[in-house]
């Protein structure tokens, strides 16, 4: 009898640990739960201010009552920047049409400020057809780095060519600077719901 | 017979293990195949040879009625490698430091230790069955880090991550080979530390009914 | 070709069934000392040897020419045909006759199978087409008309729907 | 005639006739369905396509898994002769058997699963409105489980030979075979029980990697299965699987036979060097069912066309051979039981040689999926195992040997069933020799024929089998008697 109640106390608090830090079997990733936390807690996001592609400082949060849309990017990187910086675009272009851009901010930020500076901002936005008014490209300074990522969640890992490999996405910020969404960076279709709601 | 020797020689092995460690950890983690495939494996070697130093000097512990059959200690072995088997967890072990100390408690003392307080007392089709079972399961890991569309941990390279598949993968065709092996050219492999079923015993002394 | 493998199968299968039934037949009339055993023993190392010798002569007759050869060659023409759910397309309607073609078989869901059929219904060669690969087999076609692709591996609901039919032509109209 | 008769009983001949009198209904009742695909490939019903895809499901599920039922019955009641087995663990596998069983038929009738008892990948995951994910979802568990009952199975068959006889090596016959050291040779049955837990026990490992697999892919399709991978794990486990379900069925004819010849079945030197091959053709010769998959590497081809030839050598040269050695030079006293294990034998060869050629590369481009396939598996399924384990089960209640008798029943059963059965195996490689595809829901009209003809000797085999399964009913209801 002894074992037997023994094994079913280990199986309940066993299956209750597992669902409790998978979210219910919700998030078995740590993005998947970064995401998922981002829907269900909107925690508040840091705003540093940042040294955009025309020298100008810009803090990193939307207009008064509208929203932000922030990605995460390095100017050198070869391949999911480029990526990102088109599914950017293409968005820039779809909330235009959808009549939406009024409300909206996009800021693409580099976590490379070492060698991000205005010129190469100003490259990278030239590239994607960033406006610089609702579309700008921006990097915090050094010491504000560290802060900014972490508040995000973003987890950025050097590769094995001199760059490096993090994980992308679109974060959906509301008007009072809380982390409402993250989305895929193809997800256009995604993006544009959330804000239209 | 376990002499007095060996088990101080056990114990420090095992102090050793968790040393190296703790030390190397940052070389060890930075690599998620050292990762999984080394630390946390000598974690809960560690924890065994406690277990296995510590059941000599209190017998009660290999005999408590509790763990008849092995099966407790056993389904905990399982919790804890589930649980050490998310991504999530492996992620937060890297970022956050009171996940990194977890890993050093539980890893030794709710995989290893238990698994060597409750492996000799399982039957046989038991002990069988559970080495069957990781033989499959090492095998879809595998075939789960190398097919993954995402990256499943943020803190490794995509290339890290097949690496680690194709290491899984390795591992399941090496134990398989050990296992197999031993069943059919020493079959009276049961000497402590010997994962292997102690079948020559019959299974009528060596594990609890 | 079906036809004498048929001959040859029931041939090897009625002299199995034969031996057996005069196992069966002469029960109790053979002899039962030791020497008969080493006969015996004598037999069945000879039937094995016989088998084994037989073996490598027919396995090295039916490999000698590579059954599964798909090497392109100059004349060679290259034909994409692409399984699904339920139906074949095939990127030329029509083949010439007296050159290599090759097929290059294609799925886009699930596992399919390329059986090329003559008119009258006698399958030729087939190949499998599965999701994320390419399976290449090469055939020549002596004679013009209509062929039929059959579907050979099963492979859901209207497995048995999935046809489609191409035509040979005499060499000289072949398309570039 | 030491180790005849006078064994001791098994210690699960309760246990072994339950499993068997499953075995037996389920043969019947799959035959039945087979009768029904026949009747509507003939166009004598009408059938849903889907519907005869599910029942072809389950006629491929069902048989293949009561091959594998009562060929382990088999091996489990002789295997109790020569070791300790642990009582529960027959009665676990039993248990988890028919858990499967229940949700294979779940899985097939209500859900509508049909993608083949093969569930060659991604199939059960695109059914193209057939069925939806949780039918193939339970399906695949069903089969999880069935894998699970054999494992408990073989563990337990390992266990009981490696402890008696010290080591697998020891029971596989190795050092009679590579020492030729005749002290303490196991017996056959123990040489045939440890090869077939040695290759089945990978089987299901494998087979249970592949399962897990496809269940994962089903929920998460984002997590990529190489289709050739996938193919190449499921013939490896499907392979193994059923071949295990014949070897083991063979094991009656090692025990059985000598009881009425009179003359014992020896482990010579030949005999455990041909079970030692076994181990390794059954093993590596999988690749014959993917000759068509021209993207495998060459070289596996070739094996595969090369051991299927070479896999037929211990069959017809050893365990054949002797047996017609056997039935020469003794006074043999026939009765059912004898009749069905020898048959076993003889349709097993018989289905050997169809099997060999299709083996064949060159000739496999031309019968590969057609109904020659269905027709040499048939032979040696129908005529080889399925007979052997009616043989098994009529010596399991004929009762005491000097009033065990041949009557008229029992030879009409025998050669209905002969006829019935060969008749419609003919027609298969007929058919198969024509072109005919297997696995089609709706024949040509030019293939009618032999489908209808087919059907007729479908019916009579299924009227042998039954007069079998009912004779074995009334012998248990004799022997609870006696």
């Amino acid at each position: 009898m002894r074992p037997f109640l023994a094994i079913l106390a280990i199986a309940l608090m066993g299956v209750t640990l597992i669902w409790q830090v998978t979210d219910g079997a919700r998030a078995v990733t740590a993005e998947g739960a970064r995401r998922l936390h981002a829907v269900e807690r909107t925690p508040t996001m840091p705003s540093p201010y940042l040294t955009d592609m025309s020298g100008k400082t810009v803090r990193l949060q939307p207009d008064v009552g509208g929203v932000a849309l922030v990605e995460f990017i390095y100017t050198a990187c070869p391949t999911i920047c480029r990526y990102a910086g088109d599914s950017f675009a293409r968005l820039k272009g779809r909330l235009a049409a959808a009549g939406l851009a009024k409300g909206v901010r996009m800021f693409s930020v580099s976590f490379d400020p070492l060698r991000d500076d205005p010129m190469a901002l100003s490259d990278y936005a030239e590239t994607h057809g960033a406006d610089g008014d609702i579309w700008k490209v921006g990097a915090p300074a050094v010491t504000d780095l560290r802060g900014l990522l972490s508040g995000y969640g973003v987890t950025v890992i050097a590769d094995r060519f001199d760059g490096y490999e993090h994980n992308a996405a679109i974060h959906l910020i509301d008007e009072r600077n809380r982390l409402v969404g993250i989305f895929d960076i193809d997800d256009i279709d995604g993006v544009v719901e959330a804000i239209r709601r | 017979m376990t002499t007095g020797f060996q088990r101080c020689g056990e114990f420090a092995l095992a102090l050793l293990l968790l040393l190296l460690c703790a030390a190397f950890r940052r070389t060890l983690e930075a690599d998620p195949v050292t990762h999984m495939l080394v630390q946390l494996p000598a974690l809960a070697w560690a924890g065994w040879l406690f277990a296995g130093v510590a059941s000599v000097r209190r017998p009660r512990l290999e005999a408590a009625p509790t763990n008849a059959g092995g099966g407790a200690g056993l389904l905990i072995v399982f919790f804890g490698i589930v649980f050490w088997m998310l991504p999530r967890s492996i992620d937060g072990a890297l970022t956050s430091p009171e996940i990194e100390a977890a890993k050093f408690l539980t890893v030794p003392f709710l995989v290893g230790a238990p698994l060597r307080l409750s492996w000799y007392r399982a039957h046989p089709i038991l002990r069988g069955f559970l080495l069957s079972n990781a033989l499959s399961m090492l095998g879809v890991l595998a075939w789960l880090y190398m097919a993954a569309p995402i990256r499943v941990c943020n803190s490794y390279l995509v290339e890290d991550q097949q690496r680690l598949g194709l290491a899984f993968l390795l591992v399941a065709l090496s134990l398989a080979a050990i296992w197999g092996g031993r069943l059919f050219f020493k079959p009276d492999g049961g000497s402590a530390g010997d994962l292997l079923p102690d079948l020559k015993a019959n299974g009528s002394t060596s594990y609890d009914t | 070709m079906q036809a004498t493998i048929l001959v040859i199968s029931l041939l090897g299968m009625i002299a199995v069934i034969a031996i057996f039934l005069r196992a069966i037949s002469h029960g109790a009339t053979a002899s039962q000392s030791g020497t008969v055993s080493d006969n015996i023993e004598q037999k069945r190392s000879r039937l094995i040897w016989g088998l084994l010798v037989f073996g490598v002569i027919v396995t090295a007759g039916s490999l000698w020419n590579w059954p599964h050869d798909a090497e392109a060659s100059s004349d060679s023409i290259s034909v994409n045909v692409t399984g699904g759910q339920w139906f074949w397309e095939m990127d030329r309607e029509t083949v010439p006759a007296g050159k290599p073609i090759i097929f290059n078989v294609l799925s886009k869901d699930v596992n399919h199978g390329m059986g090329v059929y003559t008119a009258d219904g006698t399958l030729l060669f087939q190949a499998q087409g599965m999701p994320g690969y390419v399976n290449k087999v090469k055939y020549i076609f002596e004679n013009t008309g209509t062929f039929k692709i059959l579907c050979m591996e099963f492979c859901g609901l209207s497995h048995h729907d999935m046809n489609a039919s191409f035509k040979v032509v005499a060499n000289a109209s072949g398309e570039k | 005639m030491s180790m005849t008769s006078t064994a001791a009983p098994s210690p699960q001949t309760g246990a072994v006739k339950v499993a068997m009198l499953i075995s037996g209904a389920v043969f019947v009742l799959m035959m039945l369905v087979g009768v029904l695909m026949r009747a509507a490939q003939g166009d004598l019903l009408d059938l849903d396509p889907a519907l005869f895809y599910q029942l072809m499901t389950a006629h491929g599920a069902g048989m293949v898994g009561t091959a594998g039922l009562s060929g382990a019955a088999i091996m489990w009641y002789f295997l109790g002769r020569h070791v300790a087995l642990t009582r529960w663990v027959f009665h676990i596998f039993l248990a988890l058997f028919l858990l499967g069983v229940v949700l294979i038929l779940g899985a097939i009738f209500l859900g509508g699963f049909g993608a083949g008892w093969t569930f060659l990948f991604p199939l059960p995951a695109i059914s193209g409105g057939a069925w939806d994910l949780g039918a193939a979802a339970a399906f695949l568990l069903g089969l999880v489980s069935i894998g699970v009952a054999f494992l408990l199975f073989y563990l337990e068959a390992g266990r009981a030979m490696i402890s008696a006889y010290g080591g697998l090596g020891n029971a596989l016959g190795w050092p009679l075979a590579f020492g030729g050291s005749t002290e303490n040779a196991p017996p056959p049955t123990i040489i045939a029980a440890a090869t077939v837990t040695v290759f089945n026990t990978l089987g299901i490992v494998v087979g249970a990697a592949v399962l897990v697999v496809s269940l994962i892919n089903l929920y998460l399709p984002e997590f990529a299965v190489d289709a050739l991978l996938a193919k190449n794990m499921i013939f490896f486990f499907g392979h193994v699987f059923i071949n295990a379900s014949i070897y083991m069925a063979v094991i009656a004819v090692y025990e059985v036979v000598p009881e009425y010849t009179g003359r014992p079945w020896k482990s010579s030197r030949i005999f455990a060097l041909a079970w030692a091959s076994t181990l390794l053709f059954v093993m590596a010769v999988y690749p014959h069912h993917l000759l068509q998959d021209l993207v495998m590497p060459g070289w596996m081809l070739i094996m595969g066309q090369v051991i299927s030839y070479l896999s037929g050598i211990p069959l017809l040269a050893v365990t054949a051979f002797s047996l017609i050695v056997y039935l020469k030079g003794s006074d043999i006293r026939w009765d059912l039981a004898a009749g069905l294990l020898v048959l076993g034998v003889a349709g097993w060869s018989v289905g050997s040689v169809p099997a060999i050629m299709d083996g064949m590369i060159s000739v496999n481009k031309v019968m590969h999926n057609t109904q020659w396939v269905p027709g040499h598996f048939h032979i040696y399924l129908l005529l080889g195992e399925v007979a052997m384990a009616f043989g098994f089960m009529a010596w399991l209640v004929r009762g005491d040997v000097a009033q065990s008798r041949f009557t008229t029943l029992d030879r009409l059963g025998i050669w209905v069933y002969i006829a019935g059965a060969g008749g419609f195996t003919l027609m298969f490689l007929i058919s198969g020799a024509l072109s005919v595809p297997r696995r089609w829901a709706v024949h040509m009209e030019d293939w009618l024929t032999q489908d209808r003809i087919a059907t007729g000797f479908a019916v009579l085999a299924v009227l042998g089998a039954l007069i079998f399964v009912l004779r074995f009913v009334g012998g248990l209801g004799r022997s609870s008697k006696a």
